[in-house]
């Protein structure tokens, strides 16, 4: 069984399907693709598994626990962090107090009161939001006001932020969207190395094919809130009705 | 111009150059006087604490005229005003106790947190030895408190609640305005020759302390005349559009309205009132009727033709013919051009009896003062023989009932008398059940 | 010092000071001078300066640092003020109990308050929040007359039961004290024509301001001020980083309607009378305006920002037009009346006008407040003092703007 | 039953004022996104150029009355409006009584105007700023209206009749089947509220049906894409504000016949009409006007004696009760889009 169970989700917008009957399994350790035209539901799916959205009806089990019904912060606190496709960060904060701020809810949990202590005395918690940093190669860049950074440090930052946490499952949604070739290449190693070294489970959305096929052991096809196949990146190249979900959309 | 120079307390003027030392403060500490803000140089200064902002600083602006110059004929300039039928004869235009006058201003934004603070600012900064204005009964009562603990004297503005000299009374405060007894007392009588003695009421009144004790005082003495109060609805202070609470009164059968409200309530309910028709109405084949138990003059402006025929009373109007309201009028008018108002009468009144009592008593100590003042009887200050009596510092003198005037003359013309009410009329005990509660206690000097 | 990084700690340590000198900072004119209206070194005014300085400190808690703007937190200082007075009636004339149970009992409202308004963000929060206040204002004015003594405020008076003191001596109130040391006991201090005032409530309350105001730099120090200033940042973020904002927000909520409830309970310990009208809109849209005329998420900005306000209030509303001229007497006549007519509008009962005028002004060219006022002051030296010699500036830079 | 038809008269006329202030408060927050704490002194302002209005007709010279003495012994004197010299006594006099309606002339350029100078000259700078810094340049702004209002007319209420055609009232009873004189209503109230819907309706029209509108609209909705299109839309905007103006000018013009005005008239309206806005909800028009009416109609109801004497103090509280009960089961008020003003 995967660590990330989802089993016929079904999600409706007024008249319209968003998500029909989407079945999907997630192995541990490893790197799981969606992919698919716009609109078929990636996003909705996703936020279905954040606790953003609830499903109209199925399960979505995360290491065997239901998450359905339960708050984002929660789903978080099971494991589970978020990368989002514009990247979420405390533009107001310092770019070490961003990285502090996930490392303070791991220790501390959804709420802990400290009012006196001062964030200086944090020095445990500095050294591995520091030492995060470093891995990113962000740490000459630890006091900028994160809101002046460049957009590819912003997601470089976000994405630290979640690793600091040291999540079971990451979540990306499309990660180099409008990124430049060199820093798509410096994004995919990155997420080589995380899930190598850090041994943490990866479903990524992506456009980016080269993203796509260097990175995923599987890939699930969505199509109009359908799964329409799930196969290794072998299997999906050239598979017919992958073709025509994408050609289709084109005409 | 040189009045008003800005001393801040006259000890300091010998004491202070002498150079560095620790002392006690001359205010809420005896001194060698024995009294807070004792004046020892040639100068005594007196706060005026009136609104100069909010709803009433139009009041308040003629108030504080009323004390410039109350200030100017004590110090001997200008025609001397009042002081010249004055029953007692102890002042003598040279100030008091031969000490010029001062004055400080302050603004009581009608609010009470406001008010002390300006008061404050006059005790302790300028050495304020009195404090006096004031154009709610809220701000009055608890500036009365102040000057109690901080040993100085009050003497009240404008403020008609009971509890000013009822269950708030204070041995250091002093009410020459009337009171929302006295309003019932006079108008009752004048009301049922009017109006019938098979009268039904109904009462909208300010949901307030005020509006409590006006409503009060007037339901007892209309309903001893045989009238018939129908109901009574509290309306809240920021209301400005009454017409929910004046339909209901087109469905009793009603056929007087009594408006317990002040100021901007007051014009607003009563505009709204004849605007409902109120006044054309027949009910119980009576004419239908408004009355507003206290009337200022200033206020009946903003209510316009809206207040032509309608019963109220007033403590005080400039058109009183005796000697004393004549020569007030007189020097006002010559001064700023046009009549003063009741909240300027009485303030006038009130500097001058403060003045008058000091000199009598021969000291500024407030419990000489108080002493003075207490069983006081004067006249020649517009409301014939008035006493300020000992027990709760409430002045007794006549009350005017007035109704607005059909065909005004000019715009302060607005109010015609229609009964002088004996002071025995509206006297009643110092324990009667609408003041109960609450005593003077002692005098304080601040000691 | 005291768990504070250097520039905190002289924060602090300049706040002290002037905490303790403010009667000589205050008094700068000579009191027989002209000038001696400006003068705001009398107990009641520095008291007021230190009390209003509290609780535009706990409102910045709350709206500096997470962005919650409440348009009703003068309904906490109501609070803290009747439940003082109806301590002093009850219990003592000791300030402590009073205080506590002003705290205690404002933060009680502000944690009902706070839970149902922070469902909502935004505007929508400001008028909840309007709205309770509004509510209270009205009730305490009216129905609840018997508690709150409605329209005169809620006095104290000779036969109050004041279970733990022993009778009151004499026909009158006692008035609150600390352990026997009243709050109004004062010392005046005659240096040549001046004359500065020491009074025992003004150090009291001074002491409380210093506390107060060093625990807010804690609180903004610590990992609690930060998820505060993450919320204002990033909501969405934080929640999914695994924090839940709501204990948050609330958490910063009551702190800042008990900073109210401290504020509301001195007052009531400076000067015994709680009114509604402190609960009115216009004193909770007032320590708003404080606090942003001295500078939102700034530490001594709200400080400022409240002086400045009650200064004004107090100061410039006391001018009239007699003294005017005293100040203009040697002018030749006709032209010190020109002069006086053009003063005029704007002091005494004008001084609403200048008040607004200053707001325009200082929101117009000081967008971070008077904060940036100093700021852009102390700018000016720095820049002066690098023509000079040079490395001292680029210290400076380094320096973060507060 | 007259007694609610009476009430619910009550409630559609105060719904009226609040209505309309409410409408321009929220034109201004949709399109501009500028917390305007100056609509209030707008609508008081609006209620002195009608007080102007009627002091300029009725300015007046002074003949000596022979025979007379006044208060202080000097010959008494008449006065004499130059209105009557000019166009003769009857339809002097006619003008004169005029003074309120016509003042709506007079109202709507110097609104626009001041509306747009406002915006021209103060509010176009803050835009990009924080809506605390908004909060405080706009309440300055109040203020110093409010203050230069005061210095010049004084701060007592000024009585301001509607023209003597309008005084009475109207027998609604005796139209819909009940006793006459059980439903009467002021003749000046129906006007009130047939203008409210009127310029309700023009506001409407305007904006649904005229280009101009439209590109508000948009704009109110995404202002960056219309401006993206090369759409000027800051000159819309200063125009949008001017109306806005216009509006709550108009709604004080016609609201001083029933309340005298007075400079601090604009505060006692502020609270309510910001009230008023949030519970219809942010950015939504026909929100505001649903806000202002249900308010007025329960705020009527709630001043009922029979009301008062189940809850004591609920006519004090009523408004701010309604709107804490809507808020908290309607997130975003009663038809309020997501997104605006919620940070």
């Amino acid at each position: 069984m995967g660590i990330l169970e989802v089993k016929n989700v079904n999600k409706r917008f007024g008249g319209l399907q968003a998500l029909g009957d989407v079945n999907l399994s997630v192995a541990e350790n490893s790197c799981h693709a969606i992919i698919g035209p716009n609109g078929a539901g990636k996003s909705t799916l996703l936020n279905c598994l954040v606790g953003k959205l609830i499903p109209d009806t199925g399960s979505v089990l995360f290491k065997g626990e239901s998450v359905l019904g339960r708050t984002p912060f929660e789903i978080n606190q099971m494991g589970i962090s978020r990368v989002f496709q514009t990247p979420e960060i405390f533009g107001d904060l310092t770019v070490i107090e961003n990285m502090m701020i996930p490392c303070f809810a791991r220790r501390d949990g959804v709420f802990a009161l400290h009012g006196i202590r001062s964030v200086a005395s944090e020095g445990e918690l500095r050294d591995q939001a520091e030492q995060m940093l470093e891995d990113v190669n962000m740490l000459d860049k630890r006091n900028m006001h994160s809101a002046s950074m460049s957009r590819g440090d912003k997601r470089r930052l976000e994405m630290a932020m979640c690793l600091v946490q040291k999540p079971q499952l990451l979540l990306l949604d499309e990660p180099t969207a409008g990124m430049a070739r060199a820093d798509t290449n410096n994004t995919i190693d990155l997420l080589k190395e995380i899930k190598d070294k850090r041994n943490i489970t990866i479903a990524i959305i992506e456009h980016d094919m080269h993203v796509v096929f260097s990175l995923a052991e599987r890939i699930t096809v969505l199509a109009q809130g359908t799964p329409l196949v799930e196969d290794t990146p072998e299997n999906i190249k050239g598979h017919p009705k992958v073709k025509e979900a994408y050609l289709g959309e084109a005409a | 111009m040189t009045k008003g120079n800005l001393t801040r307390r006259g000890v300091l003027k010998t004491g202070a150059v002498a150079g560095a030392g620790l002392t006690l403060p001359t205010y809420l500490r005896a001194q060698d006087s024995g009294f807070t803000n004792a004046p020892t140089g040639s100068t005594v200064t007196l706060g005026f604490n009136v609104p100069q902002s909010g709803p009433y600083a139009e009041e308040g602006a003629d108030e504080l005229r009323a004390y410039e110059l109350a200030v100017e004929h004590l110090n001997g300039e200008g025609d001397g005003g009042m002081m010249n039928t004055f029953s007692s004869k102890a002042l003598k235009g040279n100030g008091i106790l031969g000490k010029k006058v001062e004055y400080v201003t302050g603004d009581t934004q009608t609010k009470s947190d406001a008010a002390r603070a300006s008061a404050k600012s006059m005790i302790e900064k300028d050495g304020a030895v009195m404090i006096t204005g004031g154009s709610s009964s809220g701000v009055a009562v608890a500036v009365q408190a102040l000057c109690q603990e901080a040993g100085v004297i009050f003497m009240a503005g404008l403020t008609h609640s009971n509890d000013t000299t009822g269950k708030d009374k204070k041995a250091n405060g002093f009410r020459h305005f009337f009171n929302s007894y006295m309003s019932g007392a006079a108008l009752a009588p004048v009301l049922a020759a009017n109006y019938g003695k098979d009268r039904k009421a109904y009462h909208l009144t300010a949901d307030y302390n005020w509006g409590y004790t006006t409503e009060e005082a007037v339901k007892s003495s209309t309903e001893a005349m045989g009238w018939e109060t129908v109901g009574t609805v509290l309306t809240p202070l920021t209301q400005t559009d009454f017409s929910s609470y004046i339909t209901p009164v087109l469905q009793s059968d009603a056929d007087v309205l009594v408006l317990n409200h002040y100021g901007g309530n007051m014009v607003n309910s009563l505009t709204n009132a004849v605007q409902f028709g109120l006044r054309d109405r027949m009910v119980n084949g009576k004419q239908f009727e408004i009355v507003v138990p206290l009337y200022s003059r200033l206020m009946a402006k903003g209510a316009g033709e809206n207040v032509k025929g309608i019963f109220g009373s007033t403590n005080w109007h400039w058109s009183l013919q005796d000697e004393g309201s004549q020569a007030f009028v007189k020097s006002f008018g010559t001064k700023y051009g046009f009549p003063p108002s009741q909240a300027a009468h009485t303030c006038y009144v009130q500097a001058l009896l403060y003045a008058d009592a000091v000199e009598r008593a021969g000291s500024f100590a407030p419990c000489a003062v108080v002493e003075a003042l207490e069983g006081f009887e004067f006249d020649g200050m517009g409301n014939g023989p008035t006493l300020y009596r000992a027990e709760d510092h409430q002045c007794f003198k006549d009350v005017l009932v007035v109704k607005g005037k059909e065909n005004p003359e000019s715009e302060f013309d607005l109010l015609e008398i229609v009964e002088v009410t004996p002071v025995d009329q509206v006297k009643y005990a110092p324990d009667h059940p609408q003041f109960a509660g609450g005593a003077l206690g002692t005098c304080n000097n601040g000691a | 010092m005291f768990g504070l990084n250097r520039k905190d700690a002289t924060l602090l340590a300049i706040v002290a000071a002037l905490i303790v000198f403010a009667p000589f900072i205050l008094n700068p004119f000579p009191a027989e001078s002209g000038w001696a209206q400006f003068n705001a070194g009398y107990p009641d005014l520095m008291q007021r300066f230190v009390i209003f300085g509290i609780f535009a400190i706990g409102f910045n808690i709350l709206f500096g640092l997470t962005g919650y703007l409440s348009f009703g937190h003068a309904a906490f200082l109501g609070v803290g003020s009747y439940a003082a007075v109806w301590m002093f009636k009850l219990l003592s004339m000791n300030v402590i109990p009073a205080i506590i149970l002003a705290v205690i009992t404002a933060g009680l409202f502000a944690l009902v308050i706070g839970y149902v308004s922070l469902r909502r963000s935004g505007i929508y929060f400001s008028i909840l929040t309007l709205a309770f206040a509004q509510m209270s204002f009205a009730l305490a004015y009216s129905v609840l007359t018997p508690i709150t003594g409605g329209e005169t405020g809620l006095q104290l008076a000779l036969d109050d039961p004041r279970i733990l003191d022993a009778a009151a001596a004499g026909g009158n109130i006692p008035v609150p004290s600390l352990f026997g040391m009243e709050m109004r006991d004062s010392v005046d201090l005659t240096f040549g024509a001046w004359v500065f005032t020491f009074n025992f409530g003004y150090y009291f309350c001074g002491l409380v301001m210093l506390i107060a105001f060093y625990l807010s730099i804690r609180i903004f120090r610590s990992p609690f001020g930060m998820m505060l200033r993450a919320v204002k940042s990033n909501q969405q973020r934080l929640n999914y980083t695994g924090l839940n904002p709501r204990p948050y927000t609330l958490a910063a909520f009551v702190i800042s309607g008990m900073y109210a409830g401290l504020a509301g309970g001195l007052m009531a310990s400076m000067d015994p009378l709680a009114g509604a009208e402190r609960m009115f809109w216009t004193a909770s849209g007032e320590v708003v305006l404080m606090t942003i005329l001295g500078g939102v998420g700034t530490l001594i900005g709200p400080v400022l920002g409240a002086g400045m306000i009650k200064y004004m209030e107090n100061i410039i509303s006391k001018i009239n037009s007699d003294i005017l001229h005293t100040w203009f007497a040697f002018l030749p006549d006709g032209l010190e009346d020109v002069v006086v007519g053009l003063i005029y509008p704007f002091i005494g009962k004008g001084w609403h006008l200048t008040l607004g005028i200053v707001f325009m002004l200082v929101v117009i060219f000081l967008p971070g407040g008077l904060v940036q006022g100093g700021q852009k002051i102390a700018a000016v030296f720095r820049r002066r003092s690098a023509n000079a010699g040079g490395a001292e500036a680029e210290a400076a830079k380094q320096n973060p703007a507060e | 039953m007259d007694a609610i038809i009476l009430q619910i008269l009550n409630g559609l006329d105060k719904g009226s004022a609040y209505a309309l202030i409410a409408l321009g408060l929220t034109l201004i927050f949709g399109t501009l996104g500028v917390v305007n704490f100056a609509h209030g002194a707008l609508f008081m302002i609006g209620a002195f150029c009608a007080v102007t209005l009627s002091r300029l007709l009725s300015l007046s010279h002074q003949v000596a009355v022979p025979g007379e003495v006044d208060f202080l012994g000097n010959p008494k004197m008449r006065e004499v409006p130059y209105a009557y010299d000019i166009f003769g006594e009857n339809l002097g006099a006619t003008i004169i009584d005029w003074a309120v309606p016509l003042s709506i002339l007079f109202a709507i350029p110097v609104m626009i105007g001041i509306g747009v100078i406002m915006e021209r000259g103060l509010i176009k700078h803050f835009y990009k700023r924080p809506h605390a810094d908004q909060i405080l340049v706009t309440f300055g702004l109040a203020i110093v209206l409010q203050e230069i209002i005061k210095f010049y007319y004084g701060a007592n209420p000024i009585p301001t009749p509607a023209p003597s055609a309008f005084v009475g009232s109207f027998d609604f009873g005796a139209l819909i089947g009940f006793d006459p004189g059980t439903i009467i209503y002021p003749y000046w109230r129906l006007v009130y509220f047939a203008f409210a819907v009127v310029i309700i309706g023009a506001v409407f029209a305007f904006l649904q049906f005229t280009t101009f509108g439209m590109v508000v609209r948009a704009g109110m909705a995404d202002r960056e894409t219309v401006g993206l299109l090369g759409i000027n839309i800051d000159k819309r905007f200063t125009i949008m504000f001017g109306l806005a103006a216009a509006v709550a000018g108009l709604a004080g013009v016609m609201y001083t016949p029933i309340n005298s005005p007075n400079y601090h008239m604009g505060m006692d309206f502020l609270v309510l009409s910001f009230v008023v806005v949030v519970v219809g909800g942010m950015g939504s028009l026909p929100g505001a006007v649903l806000a202002g009416f249900l308010l007025g109609i329960l705020e009527s109801f709630a001043s009922m004696r029979e009301v008062i004497a189940i809850v004591p103090g609920i006519n004090q509280v009523v408004i701010y009760l309604v709107a804490i009960i809507i808020l908290l089961t309607r997130p975003r008020g009663l038809m309020g889009r997501k997104g605006v003003m919620e940070d």
